[in-house]
């Protein structure tokens, strides 16, 4: 139980550390793909300045509209950033020492990522403000959608592989990555995890000129701060996810170190600030478009043509 | 682009460089133009991208951007390209001295009346008693 | 299946509210609060909020809530069979095969319906 | 009390229109023929002897000009009006120039423009450009038609090396500042000290580029008028000294009002800018005070900023007052009011010289709810029996404008020129103008025109009456004779017998009992004509020493000091300045002074007109009527208006005439006002005293209130003309 | 079946281009916005260009592209100026804080015409003038209000005589909102400081004036 309770807390802190300066690469790496410096005043470099954006909104004022609905909305931005911590309890991040290495890992991860949407519905909800309530609902619609093609996408993952588990996926990738026989699922993929984590170019929730600020609006201080930590927990979740399912997780070249992941994350985190670095905002219907028209009926087929390759042929593992 | 190394032993070795950078976020070397009369010092490097080539490294820890003084402020701000070693400002007797944004400190500037009430209100006389 | 697979979880779980109640209780205490009316009102570009915020409501999210419950809950029948593939074979595929083909039937039919535009 | 319900049931608006007829109507005269013009090819139908700048103006062509102005007479030296007549072989001067019939004037031709902008060409030879340090900058002649019909070039542009003309400044005074170079000659000044003031004193010397405007030695500008050759000048040659360059006209605020300075209620416009009177200028109105204001209205105004009570004082123990709150002080003389057992005799109020109606209404409805009717007008006016019941008994009934139609004038204790400047103005006007006659009954005096100078002795009046007096016989033939009696004798003891013998007098004049009123009163405060409407007590103030609350309503020249009032007597002072009435008041509540208040004036002709607030009053200082509101609801018997419209109502209730703003409102039953007098004729003869007057030199003139006493520009001008006099 | 998957193969390509219009021969245009290259009539079917098409579509090569001239320009030198020790160009005319100017001999300029008051578009500019003892007009008071200034620079172009301009200095940023309310003593010794600098670009513009 010690044991546990330690293990947990040491992937807590590192995570914790990790989203702070995630931030910190997020906006180094927007600065110099614009020819900016970026944060370079508070530390050396800026490496300090993680520590003193936690510090400004930790003393910022917690304002509280009126008619809030007071529960849960405080309660919401908790169960959020809760959400997206516990979900890395479920993600094997050293063969040896898996942390809650289920046979059911895959379908839990599905579970507790589809009850993030609730936070920000919640979220939403609870500001009683018209901007929220409307960000919200197209986080919502946004994420809902894309979840289902991500679930689909994954399927394909799981007919190689045979197993729900995570542990299983990581080993049947000693040999080959599934990137190499699902190019197509995992380009998809890391779109549809874009539009999953609200991400340029798909960060409609957050869309400036319409709704201000989306979902979170009316908060501030620390609450803000859980809703941020969440999002960047969600995105270094997906990485983890994307490199676990298609890049082979820990492995590389037969061996198996915790540190190859953590490449494989980085690159795939550092995709998703390439794209915010590149992509404009597509619209709203685009967007439902993508998902609906494209990902969908691609999806489907995937999960049609890749059973039936392997039974054809019979191929599966 | 301006070697690094070089740019590391003009400014003094490593360890300098590295004080340097935590005090500027940034390491440049240049010709020393001139120096005001506060001791700040004024550098002008034209292999640096323009309108990057000039800079200032002031005297003072508690450095602020408005303790540069008027005769240097145009040279530093790319109005003119003469600094005041080369072309002295006219003296009048009226000049007053540089001064840094006070802002913050006791010697901040505090907005009074110049002009005298206009209404003035009578004083009763005194009682003799 | 066991029970203490999912300790961790529950321990990450924990945590993480705690953790988040620490940050608020710090916050709480290094924070001063002075609210005014116009602070706390809601964001509504300058105005006073009109009518109650909780209202607005789009058919087309609810239209989009339930496709994605449908498909979600078909999704979650292929899950096992992902695992079983290899022992079931034949009779597996053509099943699962066949209500894949169904459910695709479904999505074009509402495709063509035009249940999917978004204007 | 009779007269006034009498008064009050016909005093209804439907009589005013049979009533005010004017005198002037009565003379037929022929129809003129009109001669037909052609400005601008439309044709305009004109009298004969009309100008042809008058005949633009009636087609609505506004031709430049400098020199010329409509009450003063035709210069035509500026030329600025030049225009084209056809069949002329150069252009005219519109302004000199009498229409002829078929006359073709061209105002916007080539020719005239080219003459326009060779005139201000020429005139902006030697101009100064000056403008952004001259007072003048924003309302001056010159820059706007320069803008309008000048040329943007001048071919004069040699003057770098003479320079341009320049004129040394001349001292006139402390009123007015003179920047002789910017002097374009145009003498309206000139013409305006001459024809207006009366004052010779300013002319031109030197001719052609050396000519210089001025007072031919350096001497004092010493007129109660001179502050109109301000408003005069076209450029920024004269100027006002006392508030130079503190002020820009396009800044300035503008809000018509009333002067109260003296008994005729001028018009003036109060111009402020923020929460300060900068510029005090005239108002038109023709039957007042034309476009002109005397100089203490004009300048007496900085008297506002000094001396000012801002907050309300009381003695404490020691006998020193102290400033404290309203409450406070409020609650103070309340109290005191409500402990006085017997309110008949020991409440005692006296209105003064600015007091407005307003607050003497307030005052005496509070008064009368605590049981008294001790309230008495600052300066006592003994008219006799009819009293202050019959309004045509203590008016200027025949009204200021109509003065310039009478032939014959006779002025009984006053100096108008002082006591009333703008009437005698007026009378100066009817002398020069229409040849009228002016005697005099007091002192020696100038009166800036000339008159017959009957002697100061009040027994002439019999010598007339039995036709001894040569006077007498004069007044006889009279068609139209005025009397205007002054407060040189309406405040003597035997002011009724007087006042009964003036009346017998005007009985001699064969339009006795007409339309034309004869006996007229000049008031000089712009209070008492509308304390007598109220029904303030005119008599001479009672014995005070059994009074134990005196209340001094703006009250500076009562002559009432501390030993003839009991100890525990409190003297309450409501008023704006730390005058007379202040320094023995033992509670003082800081009132507003006219420029603060919306307050109604009933000026010597017994004309109402309201004043307007321009600023706020200083510091905790309030409108009058407010302080006695607020009194009456702390003293318990609160009055029954709550803002000023209602307090009107009250006031129209009072008198009709209290409301009826800004109409001369003739006043009736004269006969039954003769006829009390005659009746009840005094007993006693007249005292030996000779008649004096209140006003008799222009130092007496500057100060003569609270605001003008404490006016610095005013003791400037005393000082001034103390000196002039020396000299 | 093959009608109906080449129809959604389109539809996924040009998605935002409603399905209906692929029936309809002549599509309104009346009542519908559309896009030049979604319309139906601007698609080349043929086999090259299809393959093009479909083959840029699924290399994601736009996509491609744009990320790497993300990619290019991160290697570039970044242009931030290192603020309090590089400053940026500025002109000669720049407009900043206000500042009374003095003639030579040290005598103040302001002659208190006022019109700067006049002109000032915000109102920000107060000022009472009055006669000083030497005869002279001159202000007694003349305050901005440099909160409610908007610097457009009407004040110095309406100045008769150059005593108020808007001097180079820009770094006089305050803590609060009263130190921002100049009266006439600041902008003078602003003047004094700054006259070095003012007198330099003013005659570095002495072509213009």
């Amino acid at each position: 139980m010690m044991i546990k309770t330690m293990q947990t807390i040491m992937t807590f802190l590192p995570m914790l550390l990790t989203v702070a300066f995630l931030t910190l690469m997020e906006r180094k790496m927007l600065a110099t793909s614009q020819m900016r410096k970026g944060p370079n005043i508070v530390g050396f470099y800026g490496l300090l300045q993680p520590m003193a954006d936690a510090m400004k909104l930790m003393m910022k004022e917690a304002n509280k509209p009126n008619k809030t609905n007071s529960l849960l909305f405080t309660l919401s931005p908790m169960m959020s950033m809760s959400m997206a911590l516990t979900t890395w309890s479920l993600i094997p991040l050293h063969n040896k020492s898996p942390q809650s290495d289920t046979s059911m890992s895959m379908i839990m991860m599905l579970a507790l990522s589809s009850l993030s949407v609730y936070t920000i519905l919640l979220t939403g909800w609870a500001s009683n403000s018209k901007y929220s309530l409307l960000g919200s609902m197209r986080a919502t619609a946004q994420m809902m959608s894309y979840e289902m093609s991500i679930g689909l996408m994954m399927l394909c993952v799981m007919y190689l592989s045979s197993s729900l588990s995570l542990s299983t996926i990581t080993e049947s990738q000693m040999n080959i990555w599934f990137l190499m026989p699902l190019f197509p699922a995992f380009t998809m993929l890391l779109m549809s995890s874009l539009a999953e984590t609200n991400r340029t170019p798909f960060d409609l929730t957050e869309s400036e000129s319409e709704l201000v600020s989306g979902f979170n609006v009316e908060y501030s201080a620390t609450l803000f701060t859980l809703l941020f930590l969440a999002e960047y927990t969600n995105i270094l979740l997906m990485s983890a996810i994307l490199s676990m399912l298609f890049l082979g997780s820990t492995t590389m070249n037969n061996t198996s170190t915790p540190m190859m992941l953590a490449t494989k994350m980085l690159t795939i985190t550092y995709m998703f600030m390439w794209a915010r670095a590149t992509y404009p905002r597509t619209r709203y219907d685009q967007l439902m478009h993508l998902v609906w028209k494209s990902y969908l009926p691609m999806s489907l087929s995937l999960t049609m043509l890749i059973p039936s390759i392997m039974i054809f042929f019979h191929c599966s593992p | 682009m301006f070697s690094w190394w070089r740019t590391m032993q003009e400014s003094g070795g490593l360890w300098n460089s590295i004080k340097i950078i935590y005090r500027r976020s940034d390491l440049r070397v240049g010709t020393l133009v001139g120096e005001d009369a506060n001791g700040n010092k004024y550098y002008e490097n034209l292999r640096y991208q323009f309108g990057r080539h000039r800079f200032v490294d002031y005297k003072l820890k508690e450095f602020d951007a408005s303790q540069v003084p008027p005769e240097w402020h145009g040279w530093l701000h790319y109005m003119t390209d003469n600094p005041p070693t080369k072309v002295p400002p006219v003296p009048r007797k009226f000049h007053a001295e540089h001064q840094a944004n006070w802002t913050g400190t006791t010697k901040d500037y505090v907005p009074y009346s110049t002009t005298r009430p206009r209404i003035q209100s009578w004083i009763p006389p005194t009682n003799k008693q | 299946m066991k029970q203490e697979e999912f300790t961790p979880m529950f321990m990450m779980l924990m945590i993480s509210m705690i953790f988040s109640l620490i940050l608020l209780l710090i916050s709480t205490m290094t924070s001063k609060n002075m609210p005014e009316p116009e602070k706390m009102s809601v964001y509504e570009c300058g105005f006073d909020p009109l009518k109650t915020p909780r209202l607005p409501f789009s058919m087309k999210f609810f239209l989009m809530g339930m496709l994605f419950l449908m498909f979600d809950l078909e999704i979650s029948y292929i899950f096992p069979w992902c695992t079983t593939m290899k022992e079931m074979k034949w009779t597996s595929f053509m099943t699962m095969i066949l209500f894949m083909m169904m459910l695709t039937l479904g999505f074009m039919y509402e495709w063509l319906k035009e249940g999917l535009e978004w204007e | 009390m009779l007269a006034r319900a009498l008064l009050r049931r016909v005093f209804l608006p439907r009589y005013n229109r049979s009533l005010s007829q004017s005198p002037r109507l009565l003379q037929v005269q022929e129809a003129p023929k009109l001669l037909s013009v052609w400005i601008d090819d439309k044709m305009v139908q004109v009298e004969p002897g009309t100008t042809v700048l008058q005949a633009c103006a009636v087609a609505g062509v506004e031709i430049p000009r400098y020199c010329y102005h409509e009450r003063l007479s035709v210069a035509g030296n500026c030329r600025m009006c030049l225009v084209e007549v056809e069949k002329s072989a150069k252009p005219i001067a519109s302004c000199a120039m009498p229409v002829m019939e078929g006359m073709k004037v061209h105002p916007h031709s080539d020719i005239s423009k080219r003459a326009r902008e060779g005139v201000m060409e020429f005139l902006l030879v030697n101009h100064p450009l000056d403008c952004p340090i001259c007072d003048q900058g924003g309302e001056c002649d010159l820059q706007d038609q320069s803008m309008a019909f000048g040329s943007d070039r001048s071919r004069f542009v040699d003057n770098a090396f003479g320079g341009k003309r320049a004129v040394e400044d001349k001292e006139v005074g402390p009123l007015i500042k003179t920047i002789m170079t910017r002097c374009i000659h145009c003498t309206r000044c000139i013409r305006f000290a001459g024809e207006i003031a009366g004052v010779q004193d300013l002319g031109t010397t030197g001719r052609g580029g050396d000519m210089q405007v001025g007072t031919y030695v350096e001497k004092m500008f010493k007129s109660e008028l001179s502050g109109n050759v301000i408003d005069l000048c076209p450029v920024g040659a004269l100027t006002a000294k006392p508030y130079a360059f503190t002020y820009r006209s396009w800044e300035l605020r503008r809000t018509e009002s009333i002067d109260v300075l003296d008994g005729v209620g001028s018009n003036i416009v109060v111009n402020t800018r923020g929460e300060h009177v900068m510029r005090i200028l005239p108002r038109l109105n023709e039957s007042v005070n034309e476009e002109w204001i005397s100089d203490k209205t004009r300048f007496a105004f900085d008297g506002l900023f000094a001396q000012r009570l801002t907050v309300p004082l009381a003695r404490d123990a020691t006998g020193q007052l102290r400033s404290c709150s309203w409450e406070d002080v409020l609650s103070r003389v309340s109290g005191k009011l409500v402990s006085i057992q017997n309110p008949a005799n020991e409440v005692v109020g006296v209105a003064g010289a600015l007091a407005d109606c307003e607050s003497m209404v307030c005052l005496k409805d509070l008064f009368n709810k605590l049981g008294s009717e001790s309230l008495y007008s600052e300066t006592p006016v003994h008219i006799g029996s009819c009293g202050n019941d019959l309004r045509s008994g203590y008016i200027l009934r025949a009204g200021i404008s109509a003065l310039e139609e009478a032939d014959l004038i006779l002025l009984v204790g006053t100096n108008p020129r002082y006591e009333a400047t703008l009437i005698n103005a007026r009378i100066r006007k009817g002398y020069i103008h229409n040849e009228c006659e002016i005697a005099v009954i007091g002192p020696y005096m100038d009166l800036s025109y000339q008159h017959e100078h009957l002697g100061d002795d009040p027994a002439v009046f019999s010598g007339m009456i039995r036709g001894t007096h040569p006077f007498g016989k004069k007044f006889s033939r009279a068609a139209k004779p005025v009397i205007i009696v002054g407060e040189g004798v309406l405040a003597r003891d035997d002011g009724a017998y007087i006042n009964n013998q003036i009346y017998m007098l005007s009985r001699l004049s064969p339009v006795h009992g007409s339309d034309w009123k004869i006996v007229n009163y000049l008031h000089t405060t712009a209070s008492q004509v509308g304390s007598m409407d109220i029904g303030y007590n005119t008599a001479d103030l009672p014995d005070l020493s059994s009074t134990r609350l005196l209340y001094l309503l703006s009250a500076d020249s009562v002559d009432v000091t501390r030993d003839q009032l009991p100890t525990d007597c409190l003297v309450v002072y409501q008023g704006h300045h730390g005058d007379k009435g202040a320094h023995i008041a033992d509670v003082i509540l800081p009132g507003a002074a006219y420029t603060e208040k919306e307050a109604t004036y009933v000026n010597t002709e017994g004309r109402a007109q309201v004043t307007q607030a321009a600023v706020k009053p200083p510091g905790e200082a309030r409108d009058d009527w407010s302080i006695i509101r607020a009194l009456s609801e702390y003293a318990g018997h609160t009055l029954a208006y709550d803002n000023i419209d209602e307090l009107r109502e009250r006031m129209a209730e009072i008198s009709p005439t209290l409301v009826n703003i800004d109409t001369k409102q003739d006043s009736c039953f004269h006969s039954l006002c003769v006829e009390l007098l005659y009746r009840t004729s005094p007993k006693h003869k007249p005292y030996q005293t000779p008649i004096s007057v209140k006003l008799n030199s222009l130092a007496d003139f500057y100060m003569t209130d609270p605001i003008s006493r404490a006016s610095k520009t005013m003791a400037q001008c005393v000082q001034a003309v103390k000196q002039a006099d020396k000299n | 079946m093959f009608r109906i998957s080449s129809n959604l193969y389109k539809a996924c390509i040009y998605r935002h281009t409603p399905i209906r219009y692929f029936s309809a021969q002549q599509p309104s245009r009346a009542h519908k916005y559309m896009y030049v290259t979604s319309h139906p009539d601007y698609i080349p079917m043929d086999w090259k260009s299809t393959m093009d098409r479909n083959a840029q579509t699924l290399l994601l090569t736009e996509l491609i592209t744009g990320l790497m001239v993300v990619i290019g320009s991160m290697f570039k030198e970044p242009v931030t100026i290192n603020y309090p020790f590089e400053k940026g160009p500025l002109s000669p005319r720049f407009r900043g804080e206000h500042a009374l100017r003095r003639y030579p001999n040290g005598e103040e300029r302001c002659i208190a015409c006022k019109l700067c008051e006049a002109i000032c578009p915000a109102q920000a500019i107060t000022i009472e003038a009055e006669e000083r003892e030497d005869g002279s007009r001159r202000t007694t008071r003349y305050d901005i209000d440099m909160t409610k200034c908007i610097y457009c620079g009407f004040c110095q172009e309406a100045c008769p005589v150059d005593a108020i301009v808007e001097g180079p200095n820009f770094e006089y940023s305050t803590e609060t909102h009263e130190e921002l309310l100049y009266n006439k003593e600041k902008l003078l010794n602003n003047g004094d400081r700054w006259e070095k600098e003012i007198a330099a670009n003013i005659d570095a513009d002495f072509l213009y004036r």
